[in-house]
């Protein structure tokens, strides 16, 4: 392993019924993915502000992602339903601003899909890794 | 030159007054010169009659005014509103923001506002007068000894070389002819933006929020923009602040002033209109629009009263964000 | 800020096999508000517990962060020792570093590093909190039941006898439903009457249940434990609690030709009638559309033979206001109009008819007495087909038909063909079908018994035309076994037409705020786990109005529909997730935003006074959530532009101080 | 006096740009124009106003002002303080220059604002003759000569040449360093200029507006006048004319958490905001009148108080052409001034 | 197999059928008129298909025995539409060099005066190129 390997940071806000379970099931069942994702548990994924999307890139996140129930399987009925329009909107005007797109993403993981979970993990580490340091929404003070 | 003139709006106006159905009148008021109006409120025919103006400069959007002046008025109150203007009037229905049976509006026609920065590019600054003459502009400033002619069409500003509608969707009264909904290419600039590269795009916006001041102009003549307390303004919302302190600030502030007006942002363009340093914001609100449109399906916030935004509706099929960016690569 | 403690657990090696747990309780020591951390074995044992019990009280401490296993696992277990320890039990956060870290990341400095930072979060979080204490809202002990069909009837009964008082709201003039019009059950044979006319005098008989026929559910207030419903009582100009059914007026009405509705228009009944013998309640009821009296003011026969002196021509429908705790949806279902359906000519003879007229035909109670009679000519049918799936498994994009299958059509069928080789052997029977679906208890067994003892000719194929010729109906269909198109002379075409929700579900639902799918089923509040609640709190589901079900099926969601409601109805007072949102008033511009996206409508509005800074007032609408019906899942939060809104437990700012915690 | 040919300006530019950061107004490409720091190739505007004030090189609109680093739970103080890099604002209008005066006065006196100081100390202001004012000019309003600006070193600029005279040793100096590039020269061309400029001033629309009936002493008068109902009416509480002003100095101290320390920083504050001066009791000026009100009772009334008759308002006119509303001080002037009814 | 599946990729897009929606209820050849004439029924065009069966189908008369009357298109309640599996299956034939079924020089032989003229127009769009 390279010592100075760059490690990107990853706030995944996970609904605490499907996707959080889910978290917990990739656990269960020792599924690896990288340490430099950190898990905020929120009730559903309709809890998500695009605030805290921007504030956790201002802080310093590389990328962030927001893992909800699969459509129609949603603990409170049709919150990722709202979830999925407003990140559609708001994913779309970031990359309106040219910011990457590939820093934010939205995915729908059930209580079930543990290796669904560490897979997507896996996959959006190496895409953000790959993109390097965020500094297109990056706020230099929390650096210093 | 408008359609509709100074006397004929302040005749109806003092109709209304003395027949007791209003006891106000929001209109535009005189100013320095002689495109400068300040909204202001009338309550006789004399101060109608030296106060009121109606020229090719009265953009401003009234009805944001509403929703303090309404609830304060003691009788009903006049607001005279463009077809532009409807729009927001009744997206601020729909959110409850003022008592409908406290505000008698008279639909007026508009054919298009002149932007007085365009004036001055053409002829100049040091504007000593302008009035309207047919389709022209007749312009004496300090400098130059004759009059200039100026076509009213090539100083339009920009929100209305875009017009969306030139009909009303509300009012009591209607005055002059009822107009329609324009097919305008208002989204064309965003387009422009979206054919760019990421890079570009982001360098694009990089020069033009560089020069917010954080006024807060956008967002205070902003008629989406009606809380009692901003979140930008409220210290325990999180995210207050003053001044972008760098460019992440900048860039915030847009981006959630921008989403929070998404999908009730009737596209009325004031926010451009009031930027001090002249950035196109008016261009995050129509990507929210466009981008609304060609996801959820056509929909034009205003145009009825009552209408669910489509950022608090959803339906089963709709697509997923990663989808957004595979319609098309944009940056192919 | 609080004075936090932190506990690490090890979870045996679980943990500290991959975790440095020392590390992680001398690094989080450091945090702001940290006033005590220790690391432990089993965090969750007594003995963990103890410990911090103990800590609590020698370190004043006002918050609680536990590293340990997920909050899935042991949440509610350190909320008892918080409790236990006389903090508020919601001022615990866990910090998941078994499942999201231990268990996930192989590395132990890596795997250490992590757990710090999700501890920061966990302390940054905690300092936020606040004693959260659940709301508490009483119980109305009656519940509602709005449908009288074997559902209704059923659930009804159930909570009856359990001691709580229950209405059934039924829009018919009896109650019944559509289980009073079949003739035999499947797949036993036993009579439908025979098993549910008992029921129905027991509901007649319950002290505690009373029953709202002709009537409707007209408005719904509340919520959970409190439901304000306005029954509207719809005029039947006949007065309850007089008439005696004797029946002299029914037998005297000189309007006699109007459409009998309970025989699906095969027969006439007067304007004034009593659907059916076994009707419950059993009272007249005036058509007022068939009346003389009631439209033109001439005639009055039922009043002058009346000796009871129940009929009243002036009466007026009838507002009723009732409080409940709970509501039980049981409206049914109703077989979809075979209009659209022009190939089988069921508008264009009588002889083709729907499976549920085919019931009546064969009822003894029916309009042919029981005899199995053409409605054209009275003949004895000799041969008969059978069409199923008609409107069933249509694609979504047809302009006729649905998209489900409507699961009994099989069966009845089935019955039906059966039913007729055995009183009728010498009669042709063929039964067309696309699969048949016998999923039940000795279903497939009867299923096979129509084909090898009855002789019922199952054809797999489907009938592609219907055209009426002479006395015949010619009959168009495929064989696809034999790959032949088959050409069958029949005197009677029975549709198994699918059966969709009852038109008054859709505007009930809007009234309950309760949920639809596309084809107007209610939706479960889970499909699998709580498959008869509706996802709106104190709001039910009982029978075929969730989705197509057999009577079995029905009975059965109706007594676990009962159950629920008799948990609901035994509890004096509800206690709610205190983790729910509420409104800044102060904040609120009343634009609707939030309640456009709960899903619960927990929020309402009210137009309140405010002080303006100027000594003035200003009255502004402004939001409010009941928090008995809020669930918390924080969409109002979002939807919300000032920042009004805001979930407890998950606050805005309890979530950014995570972020930056995470993010440092 | 000195002078040199216009064609020569960017020699001067250059020579300026060695020895310290040189900004100056620069046409931006929507018609307006703005401070520029000066490199080889940029073009100097002709406009003379620009939409920031010159205030910006003094007083910055955000200004981190020290650092706390905190490590566990000890916190360490950052002294993040530095000497101002030397530079020369060029091109300043005889408003704009005045503006000085007024800040000055706020920030230099004991106890002196040490940041804004150093800026000072460090700053060359090179000031210019207005070569043409505009309707929205009301500099005379407030004695300013926009024909003879002050500043370290005065300008004027004539079709062909442009003329310097140091006012200051640090003028001086800076002016010394252009020896090379100019020559000294008669006042003749200057005072020509000077005429040129006078003359259109008469021509101004705002040419009679006067002071009369404010400055010290005014405040019983003035402070409940039913006017200011009226004329603060349509105000939206943006901050647009108090972040143009070339004299507004209020700021707000906030802290900004970094996660690992804190900032602390200083950030233009507007009168018009609702969270302006805030208090542990919530805000002292509660309604947008009273805050309207504040902005220009301070500029007209209650800064000439107590500084001497000094009015804190250099008649620029950048709040008349920016105001989304287009309400401003001269309105107000009009309306509750000696000037009333006129 | 191969040469199947391009081809069977080519019908459906050329249809714009999706065979997989057919639940083989059978009703598109329950009404079918020309059921007596055709070897391969609706329902069968639509299975084979499906199932890459083509080559009988290619050869088979039954393509120049449906009426193209659409009322298997009418009749489908799953909105498969065989009739334009079955056109498609044609075209692919009649496309081919040499698979007209219906040449200029064969009409002079059909023309008749109780065959309207407007069936040997729309018989000759039908079977040749």
């Amino acid at each position: 392993m390279q010592v100075n390997e760059y490690k990107p940071l990853i706030v995944a806000f996970c609904c605490n019924w499907c996707s959080y379970a889910g978290a917990d099931l990739a656990g269960n069942n020792r599924l690896a993915y990288p340490a430099d994702v950190k898990i905020i548990r929120v009730p559903c994924s309709c809890r998500v502000n695009p605030t805290f999307i921007l504030r956790a890139f201002q802080r310093g996140a590389d990328g962030v992602i927001i893992c909800g129930c699969h459509p129609g399987d949603c603990h409170y009925t049709s919150g990722n339903y709202y979830t999925r329009r407003r990140m559609a909107a708001l994913f779309s005007m970031l990359d309106f601003l040219g910011i990457e797109k590939e820093r934010t993403r939205l995915e729908w993981v059930s209580a079930a899909e543990g290796a669904k979970f560490a897979a997507t993990m896996n996959d959006f580490v190496q895409t953000v890794a790959s993109l390097g340091e965020n500094k297109r929404l990056e706020d230099l003070r929390c650096k210093k | 030159m408008q359609k509709i003139t100074r006397e004929q709006l302040i005749a109806k106006a003092s109709e209304l007054l003395s027949n007791g159905t209003v006891s106000q009148v929001l209109g535009w008021g005189k100013g320095e010169f002689d495109y400068d109006v300040t909204p202001t409120l009338f309550s006789s025919a004399e101060e109608l009659e030296n106060g009121f103006v109606f020229n090719d400069f009265c953009g401003a959007n009234f009805s944001k005014y509403l929703v303090s002046k309404a609830a304060k008025a003691d009788g009903k109150l006049l607001v005279f509103l463009k077809p532009c203007d409807t729009y927001s009037f009744n997206q601020l229905l729909t959110e409850h923001r003022f008592d409908r049976e406290k505000v008698y509006a008279v639909g007026i026609p508009c054919e298009g506002m002149a932007d007085i920065s365009k004036v001055k590019a053409i002829s100049g600054d040091g504007i000593a007068s302008i009035n309207a003459d047919g389709d022209n502009l007749v312009v004496t400033t300090l400098y130059e000894d004759a009059p200039i002619t100026i076509a009213t069409k090539d100083v339009l500003a920009e929100r209305c070389i875009n017009c969306k509608s030139k009909k009303h969707v509300a009012y009591d009264e209607l005055m002059g002819e009822e107009g329609e909904v324009l097919a305008s290419n208002r989204f064309d600039e965003v387009a422009r933006l979206e054919a760019m590269t990421a890079d570009e795009r982001f360098a694009f916006w990089q020069n033009e929020l560089s020069r917010c001041i954080r006024c807060n102009a956008c967002r205070d003549a902003c008629p989406a923009c009606t809380c009692e307390k901003c979140v930008f303004d409220n210290p325990n919302s999180g995210v207050e602040n003053k001044s972008p302190a760098n460019e992440f600030e900048e860039k915030l502030f847009h981006i959630i002033r921008a989403y929070h007006v998404a999908g009730r942002c009737t596209d009325c363009g004031e926010c451009s209109r009031v930027c001090p340093q002249n950035i196109p914001l008016h261009l995050l609100n129509r990507k929210f629009i466009k981008d609304i449109n060609e996801f959820y399906g056509e929909y034009q916030a205003g145009e009825e009263v009552d209408s669910r935004a489509p950022l608090v509706n959803y339906t089963t099929e709709d697509l997923e964000p990663g989808e957004v960016f595979d319609r098309g690569d944009n940056n192919a | 800020m609080q004075r936090v403690g932190v506990f690490v657990c090890w979870c045996g090696s679980n943990i500290a096999g991959t975790v440095d747990v020392k590390a992680v309780a001398e690094a989080l020591k450091n945090e702001p508000g940290v006033v005590f951390s220790t690391d432990y074995q089993y965090m969750c044992s007594q003995a963990g517990q103890d410990m911090i019990i103990n800590a609590v009280k020698e370190h004043n401490l006002t918050g609680i962060v536990v590293c340990s296993c997920s909050p899935r696992m042991h949440e509610a277990t350190f909320r008892k020792t918080a409790a236990a320890a006389g903090l508020n039990p919601y001022m615990v956060e866990i910090a998941n570093i078994r499942e999201q870290c231990s268990w996930v990341h192989k590395d132990m400095a890596l795997g250490t590093e992590k757990a710090i930072i999700l501890g920061k979060a966990a302390v940054a979080k905690v300092n936020l909190n606040a004693p959260l204490t659940p709301g508490q809202s009483p119980v109305t002990k009656r519940a509602l039941v709005i449908g009288g069909g074997i559902a209704g009837i059923q659930t009804a009964l159930d909570i009856a006898d359990a001691g709580f008082e229950v209405d059934i709201v039924e829009k018919k003039p009896t109650i019944g439903g559509k289980m009073a019009q079949l003739d035999k059950t499947f797949p036993t044979l036993d009579c439908a009457a025979c098993i549910l006319t008992p029921k129905m005098v027991d509901v007649a008989q319950n002290d505690k249940i009373r029953i709202f026929s002709y009537s409707e559910v007209a408005e719904v207030k509340g919520f959970v434990g409190n439901f304000d419903v306005t029954i509207k009582k719809n005029a039947r100009y006949v007065k309850e609690d007089i008439c005696t059914g004797c029946g002299a007026c029914v037998e005297k009405c000189p309007m006699k030709k109007n459409p009998n509705e309970f025989n699906l228009g095969m027969d006439n009944r007067p304007a004034i009638y009593i659907p059916f013998a076994q009707a419950v309640p059993k009272v007249a009821t005036i058509d007022p559309n068939a009346c003389n009296m009631l439209k033109n003011g001439k005639c009055g026969v039922c009043a002058r033979i009346c000796t009871a002196g129940a009929i009243d021509y002036t009466q007026k429908d009838e507002y009723i206001e009732e409080k409940y705790g709970a509501i039980v949806v049981a409206t049914g279902f109703n077989p979809i109009s075979m209009d659209k359906f022009d190939e089988f000519a069921y508008n264009q003879s009588k002889d083709v008819i729907t499976s549920l007229e085919f019931e009546r035909l064969t009822n003894a109670a029916g309009p042919t007495a029981g005899h199995l009679e053409r409605p054209s000519d009275g003949r004895s049918p000799k041969t008969i087909v059978f069409v199923q799936c008609v409107g069933s498994r249509c694609d979504a994009c047809a302009e006729k038909g649905k998209e489900y299958c409507s699961k009994i059509c099989c069966m009845y069928t089935a019955k039906h063909a059966m039913l007729v080789r055995d009183k009728y052997p010498e009669t042709e029977v063929y039964v067309f079908y696309i699969d048949v679906r016998t999923p039940g208890k000795n279903f497939d067994e009867f299923y096979r018994r129509a084909v090898e003892e009855y002789g019922v000719k199952y054809v797999k194929g489907m009938v592609g035309k219907v055209v009426p010729e002479g006395d015949k109906l010619k009959v168009q269909a495929s064989d696809l076994l034999a790959n032949k198109q088959l050409h069958i002379d029949a005197d009677l075409v029975v549709l198994a037409a699918a059966i969709e929700p009852d038109k008054s579900a859709r505007p009930l639902a809007t009234m309950l705020t309760a949920s639809m799918d596309t084809n107007d089923f209610f939706t479960e509040a889970h499909p699998k786990l709580r498959p008869v609640e509706s996802p709106t709190a104190g709001v039910f589901l009982s029978g075929a109005c969730q989705g197509p079900k057999d009577i079995p099926e029905t009975v059965s969601q109706a007594s676990a529909a009962a159950a629920k409601v008799i948990g609901l109805l035994a509890k004096d007072k509800l206690t709610g997730n205190p983790c729910i949102a509420h409104s800044d008033e102060l904040m609120c511009n009343g634009c609707s935003s939030c309640a456009n996206v709960c899903p619960y409508g927990a929020i309402t509005y009210e137009d309140k006074e405010f002080r303006m800074p100027d000594r003035t007032t200003k009255v502004r609408r402004v939001a409010s959530v009941n928090p008995a019906v809020c669930q918390g899942c924080g969409a109002c939060t979002v939807a919300c532009p000032s920042g009004a809104m805001d979930l407890k437990g998950f606050a805005n700012l309890q979530i950014m101080a995570e972020v930056d915690a995470i993010c440092k | 006096m000195r002078k040199c040919s216009l064609e020569k300006i960017n020699e001067i530019f250059a020579a300026i740009a060695k020895n310290a950061a040189l900004y100056l107004p620069v046409d931006r490409t929507d018609g307006s124009a703005a401070y520029k720091k000066w490199e080889e190739g940029t073009v100097w505007s002709n406009a003379l106003n620009t939409v920031r004030s010159p205030k910006d090189f003094f007083f910055p609109q955000t200004e981190d002002l020290m650092r706390f680093k905190t490590k566990g739970k000890t916190v360490q103080l950052e002294d993040i303080r530095t000497e101002a890099e030397a530079f020369v604002v060029f091109g300043v209008r005889a408003c704009d220059v005045k503006s000085f005066d007024i800040l000055d006065r706020v920030f230099l006196t004991e106890p002196a604002d040490s940041f804004y100081a150093n800026r000072r100390n460090h700053g060359v202001i090179v000031s210019l003759a207005c070569t043409r004012p505009v309707e929205t000019c009301f500099c005379k309003t407030f004695g300013i000569d926009p024909s003879a600006p002050a500043g370290d070193i005065s300008a004027w600029k004539t079709e062909s040449d442009i003329f310097f005279e140091a006012n200051t040793e640090k003028g001086k100096a800076l002016l010394h360093t252009l020896s090379e590039l100019t020559e000294e020269c008669d006042d003749g061309a200057v005072a020509e200029q000077k005429a040129k400029i006078n003359a259109v001033m008469e021509k101004l629309p705002l040419k009679d507006l006067s002071t009369k009936g404010f400055g010290g002493g005014k405040t019983a008068e003035l402070f409940d006048a039913p006017e200011w109902d009226e004329l603060s009416s349509a105000c939206l509480g943006c901050g647009t004319c108090t972040f143009v002003c070339p004299t507004c100095q209020c700021y707000d101290i906030k802290d900004f958490n970094t996660g690992n320390g804190v900032i602390r920083f200083r950030c233009w504050d507007s009168c018009m905001y609702s969270d302006f001066t805030k208090m542990a009791h919530g805000n002292n000026r509660l309604t947008q009148k009273e805050r309207f009100r504040q902005r220009f009772m301070h500029k007209l009334v209650y800064y000439p108080e107590n500084n001497d008759g000094l009015f804190s308002c250099v008649g620029c006119g950048r709040c008349l052409a920016k105001c989304p509303i287009s309400m401003n001080i001269v309105k107000v002037m009009k309306k509750i001034g000696g000037n009333k009814g006129e | 197999m191969n040469n199947n599946k391009y081809l069977r990729e080519e019908l459906l897009r050329q249809s714009g059928v999706n065979p997989k929606k057919c639940m083989k209820c059978g009703k598109c050849t329950a009404t079918c008129p020309a059921f007596d004439e055709m070897e391969y029924h609706p329902h069968q065009f639509v299975s084979m298909v499906e199932s890459g069966d083509i080559e009988p189908l290619l050869k088979s008369e039954s393509l120049y025995k449906c009426l193209s009357c659409f009322a298997c298109i009418d009749r489908c309640p799953r909105g498969v539409e065989p009739a334009k599996l079955v056109e498609a299956v044609r075209l692919s034939v009649i496309r081919k060099q040499g698979g007209n079924r219906l040449s200029a020089d064969d009409v002079p032989s059909l023309l008749d005066e109780d065959v309207p003229q407007q069936l040997l127009v729309s018989a000759f769009r039908k079977y040749s190129k």
